[in-house]
């Protein structure tokens, strides 16, 4: 990964920006088709094969959409915190072994150094802090319950999300996303090799691991049960509401972004990541990945809205001791290694 | 998680909205829409114009055996069926046409023509 | 619920004129079950409301009807106690036109009172907050749409004046 | 007003609420202090235009006075108006009306059902909900040639037939809304997410209930029995059998528990017509320019939000001298308010749906500018102007 060629080339059209790009706009078809197949409906239907250009031309009609920056919003603030919602998810997806040209093992993340796991968990709260902004500075009273709202429920699923991610790092021993991935393929091949009862504990725990990271993964992606900072029936559109134009094609851009990642971090830290038998290693990312956005699809289809109250009451009662759990019986069966 | 086997189950099963333009839901028979005019029928009697609540009929020409015709308002038509129900020829009815979208408000007008029958020939004059 | 007969509410009715005498409580009608109506004095108008709650259970009040009469207004109390339906109406002259309110006895009807008074004119005294229910903030003050003087065109009249509906600008 | 609380206007143009009233929360954090409803926006002086009208034109008017309860308000009308003329409808139409007024009740029941799941957000119970109702739409549309405003009844009895060859395939369908409304009980009844945001939500006791004279659906989640089919019957409801559906929960899943239990009542009742509807024609004669004798007539039905009265005075003309309409939610707002007060913000727009609002008002915003102090109101050109100021650059 040392010459500059590959290492542009890398960045800026294959593992990097152009494929995450189209990527997440596959996400967001994806996601739409099969909430509205289970709701028993069509879903988008007419700009392309069964409307698979329509997230494409959701973001091209917000780019020419009229933008609007409200007399009463901080307009800086206002201007800048879209950009940072869509960069900074961007930037963390370069630390996601998707697939590199150049070196043998066939996948090796853009960039990748011992503890690269950990810059993945501040970049998703960092954002956190941009959608407060955002909605803070839209100077509406709607946009400013909803920021409030995002920032309450960050306190509540924030722990168990770093608890659960930390799980495999520990098991792996290293704090860098390829060495996991390489500790996940080993063990996986080990216990092929010899099914012993250890191995089955850990794969049970680290289920129950998953299960708890999907379910803060909805809260932070603010997918249905938890989508309580936009809920449009009470607060219009929640921190979003004064957003229009091109800002709120970034915005739209940076959920589907966020959502990749999150995927994308679920199969690098618990699906075994880029690696399988035969096919090359992107296409075993996009499947994973696909897999896990259709969870999170049936899952956010399946329930009513929670009241913010309910959700952080219910992160602290129950998902934040069942993680701390968790991470001991990690530590505990590390241990014995 | 109460719905989770109803959703798997509608997920494979056909989706069960229609796809307007293409696919056509049929009506039925007893739908009220568009208005269709018979002229032989017509008396002019001008009955359906006045039993009309929003007023929507309009004779053309004087009432009366002489009238030219009628003209049907859908802008202001309820589509009640007050004007079939009273016409004591059934020279008007409603059919059961709903697509009645137009782009200006002058094409909603319905307009009917009807020619009324030649003057009888003046009785002689006995001298 | 049994099937209950004329005589049972035309009894209700007769007790109601026993207690308060012929001159408040006067042409009273049963035209079937679970109907009647009866004329009463303004002045008796909040005992006959607390009676008829306490002795024969009318503790719903469905709504509360104005009528201009030509010579008088009369305001109607439509009470219901379990199905038989009681129309209390109360003549009101139309130079003072002000009725005792019934919102302490049942509180229900405190939308009612002001409907009428937006509606009628007829200011419900006693009643916590009688603002304008219905009508539009910049109707005009004194018009009562449904009193018989004001049919529809003088109204619009009336109003236009006022850039009723206009763009402001 | 300490300075913490802020107002939010709720309404008229918001998206939990499909209805054009509005509300004024005075709201501390997320906890509603204090609410003040402002309605009359859509205000069409109908009993107004009603004067100027026969009672054949009336009917038109009546029907659309609601979109979803066209056919109560009409059954209410002809009702008022046969009373005072004195004219004794057809065996056959009474039959006919009823089994039009259960129709519309499940349509307006599953309609409600479906926006109420919206409001908590379960929008796939939302879309199969509607989903569903489509069969009772259908066979709204099969009966009276429209999906709603059906003009079904007039005075004196009936304008359609009901054709006998039908009654097996409209057996089938009710047999269909009945099973699938089964379904949403259960649903509502064990789906976590909906107890979580219906149990005590938006509570509301016996006494309270009584004392505000709430009514329907409304009244009978609190205990109240006030179905005024049950308690004074009219048209043949006496002679169906039928229950008197009310619970004690009092929160917004005794709303939902009542609202969906009457439409299997509906589906029971809309079936028992078809087996015992007696032959005979449909309608009496009356000629729109048929003068009615002088008096005075209060006709009460069960709508599907609640009790609704027309009172009609005549006076000899063919026009009514006044008529009055009291539709059911007027009466359901004074309970409303006190449900809604102590609630959460989250929950204003179910508690809100609870009651199924049906309103028809005109447009007013109201500000209350808490740091001045001072109330105003604007007309729809101010509003634009400072609209227009709002998002200039």
């Amino acid at each position: 990964m040392n010459n500059p060629l590959t290492t542009l080339i890398a960045v800026l059209i294959f593992p990097g920006l152009s494929f995450i790009l189209t990527y997440a706009l596959w996400c967001q078809w994806v996601s739409r088709k099969a909430a509205a197949r289970l709701q028993n409906r069509q879903g988008p239907l007419h700009t392309g094969w069964q409307g698979i250009l329509q997230p494409l031309a959701d973001f091209i009609k917000l780019l020419v959409n009229e933008d609007i920056t409200p007399a009463a919003a901080d307009k800086p603030v206002f201007n800048y915190a879209p950009i940072a919602v869509f960069a900074i998810p961007l930037a963390a997806t370069f630390l996601i072994p998707i697939q590199s040209l150049t070196s043998l093992r066939g996948w090796e993340p853009v960039a990748s150094f011992e503890g690269d796991l950990i810059l993945v968990l501040f970049l998703m709260s960092v954002v956190i802090l941009a959608v407060f902004l955002g909605g803070w500075s839209s100077g509406n009273l709607f946009g400013a319950l909803g920021a409030t709202r995002v920032a309450l429920m960050m306190l509540a699923y924030e722990i168990p999300l770093s608890l659960v991610a930390v799980g495999p790092a520990i098991l792996a021993g290293s704090l860098q996303i390829s060495k996991i991935v390489d500790w996940q393929v080993a063990s996986v091949n080990v216990f092929l090799g010899a099914p012993d009862i250890k191995g089955l504990a850990v794969a049970g725990v680290l289920l129950i691991g998953v299960a708890i990271y999907l379910i803060c993964l909805l809260a932070e992606l603010e997918l249905r049960p938890f989508d309580i900072s936009e809920a449009e029936t009470e607060i219009v559109h929640g921190w979003q509401v004064e957003y229009s134009g091109k800002k709120l094609a970034l915005l739209n851009a940076g959920h589907d972004i966020k959502m990749v990642l999150a995927a994308a971090l679920v199969t690098s830290l618990f699906l075994g990541g880029p690696a399988g038998p035969i096919l090359p290693p992107f296409i075993w990312f996009i499947l994973k990945t696909t897999l896990c956005v259709l969870v999170l699809t049936n899952l956010s289809v399946l329930f009513a809205r929670f009241r913010i109250d309910q959700m952080v009451a219910g992160a602290w009662k129950y998902l934040v001791p069942l993680a701390v759990l968790q991470v001991m019986a990690v530590v505990a069966l590390s241990g014995v290694i | 998680m109460a719905m989770e086997r109803e959703l798997i189950k509608n997920a494979f099963s056909k989706p069960c909205t229609l796809i307007y333009p293409f696919e056509k839901l049929e009506p039925p028979e007893g739908l009220r829409g568009k208005h269709e005019y018979d002229p032989e029928k017509c008396i002019g009697c001008g009955l359906c114009a006045r039993v009309c609540p929003s007023f929507a009929i309009t004779l053309k020409g004087s009432p009366g055996p002489k009238c030219t015709g009628l003209l049907v308002d859908l802008g202001k038509c309820l589509f009640c069926g007050q004007c079939e129900e009273v016409c004591p020829r059934d020279a008007i009815w409603l059919t059961t046409d709903y697509e009645l979208a137009v782009i200006n408000k002058e094409d909603g007008i319905l307009d009917f023509d009807r020619t009324p029958p030649p003057p009888k020939a003046p009785p002689k004059k006995e001298e | 619920m049994k099937k209950v007969s004329v005589e049972e509410h035309t009894k209700v009715v007769e007790d109601l004129v026993k207690e308060f005498g012929e001159e408040n409580v006067y042409n009273t009608k049963v035209p079937r079950a679970y109907r009647a109506f009866a004329h009463v004095n303004r002045e008796k108008l909040l005992d006959v409301v607390k009676y008829l709650k306490e002795e024969h259970g009318f503790i719903h009040v469905t709504t509360i009807s104005g009528v201009d009469m030509g010579e008088n207004y009369e305001v109607v109390y439509h009470l219901r106690s379990e199905g038989f339906s009681f129309s209390l109406k109360v003549p009101v002259p139309k130079d003072d036109p002000k009725v005792p309110s019934i919102v302490d006895i049942l509180n229900g009807a405190v939308l009612y009172e002001r409907e009428v008074n937006d509606l009628l004119g007829v200011f419900p005294e006693g009643h916590p907050d009688p603002k304008r229910l219905i009508l539009a903030y910049d109707w005009p003050e004194g018009v009562h749409p449904l009193r018989k003087e004001w049919d529809i065109q003088t109204i619009r009249e009336k109003v236009d004046g006022k850039k009723w509906g206009k763009d402001v600008e | 007003m300490s300075e913490r609380e802020f107002v939010i206007p709720v309404g008229p143009q918001h998206p939990a609420l499909k209805e054009p009233e509005s509300f004024l929360f005075t709201v501390d954090g997320e906890v509603v202090v204090d609410v003040e409803p402002r309605i009359g926006y859509n205000h069409r002086g109908i009993e107004k235009a009603m004067e100027s009208r026969n009672y054949i034109q009336n009917l038109y008017i009546t029907e659309r006075v609601c979109g979803i309860c066209s056919n109560a308000h009409q059954t209410a009308y002809t009702g008022a108006v046969e009373e005072v003329g004195g004219i004794e409808i057809p065996e056959r139409a009474k039959y006919i009306r009823v089994f039009m007024q259960e129709l519309e009740r499940i349509h307006s029941h599953l309609l409600w059902l479906g926006v109420a799941a919206h409001e908590i957000g379960f929008d796939t119970m939302f879309y199969y909900v509607w989903r569903d109702r489509e069969v009772v739409m259908d066979l709204l549309e099969e009966v009276s040639g429209n999906r709603c405003n059906y003009a079904m009844a007039t005075v004196g009895g009936v304008r359609r037939e009901l054709p006998k060859n039908k009654y097996p395939k409209w057996h089938k369908m009710l047999d269909k809304l009945a099973e699938r409304t089964n379904y949403y009980i259960k649903v509502a009844s064990t789906e976590k997410t909906i107890l979580e945001r219906a149990v005590g939500v938006g509570y509301l006791g016996k006494e309270d209930m009584i004392r505000l004279s709430g009514c329907g659906p409304n009244a009978r989640s609190s205990g109240v029995p006030c179905d005024i089919r049950k308690i004074s019957p009219y048209l043949i409801y006496d002679e169906i059998p039928f229950e008197h559906v009310y619970v004690d929960n009092g929160d917004v899943l005794g709303q939902v528990l009542v609202r969906v239990l009457e439409t299997l009542e509906s589906v029971k009742i809309c079936k028992w017509v078809l087996d015992n509807i007696p032959d005979g024609e449909i309608a009496v004669k009356f000629n729109p320019m048929q003068r009615l004798p002088e008096g005075e007539a209060v006709y009460l039905v069960e709508a599907q939000r609640g009790e609704l009265i027309h009172y009609t005075i005549s006076d000899g003309r063919n026009m009514p001298y006044r008529h009055k309409i009291r539709a059911p939610t007027l009466g359901n707002i004074p309970s409303l308010v006190k449900r809604l007060k102590g609630g959460y913000i989250a929950d204003i727009p179910i508690t809100l749906a609870g009651i199924d609002p049906c309103f028809s008002c005109t447009d007013r915003m109201a500000f209350y500018d808490e740091g001045k102090d001072k109330t105003w109101t604007w007309t729809e050109g101010e509003l634009s102007k400072y609209r227009k100021g709002w998002y200039s650059r």
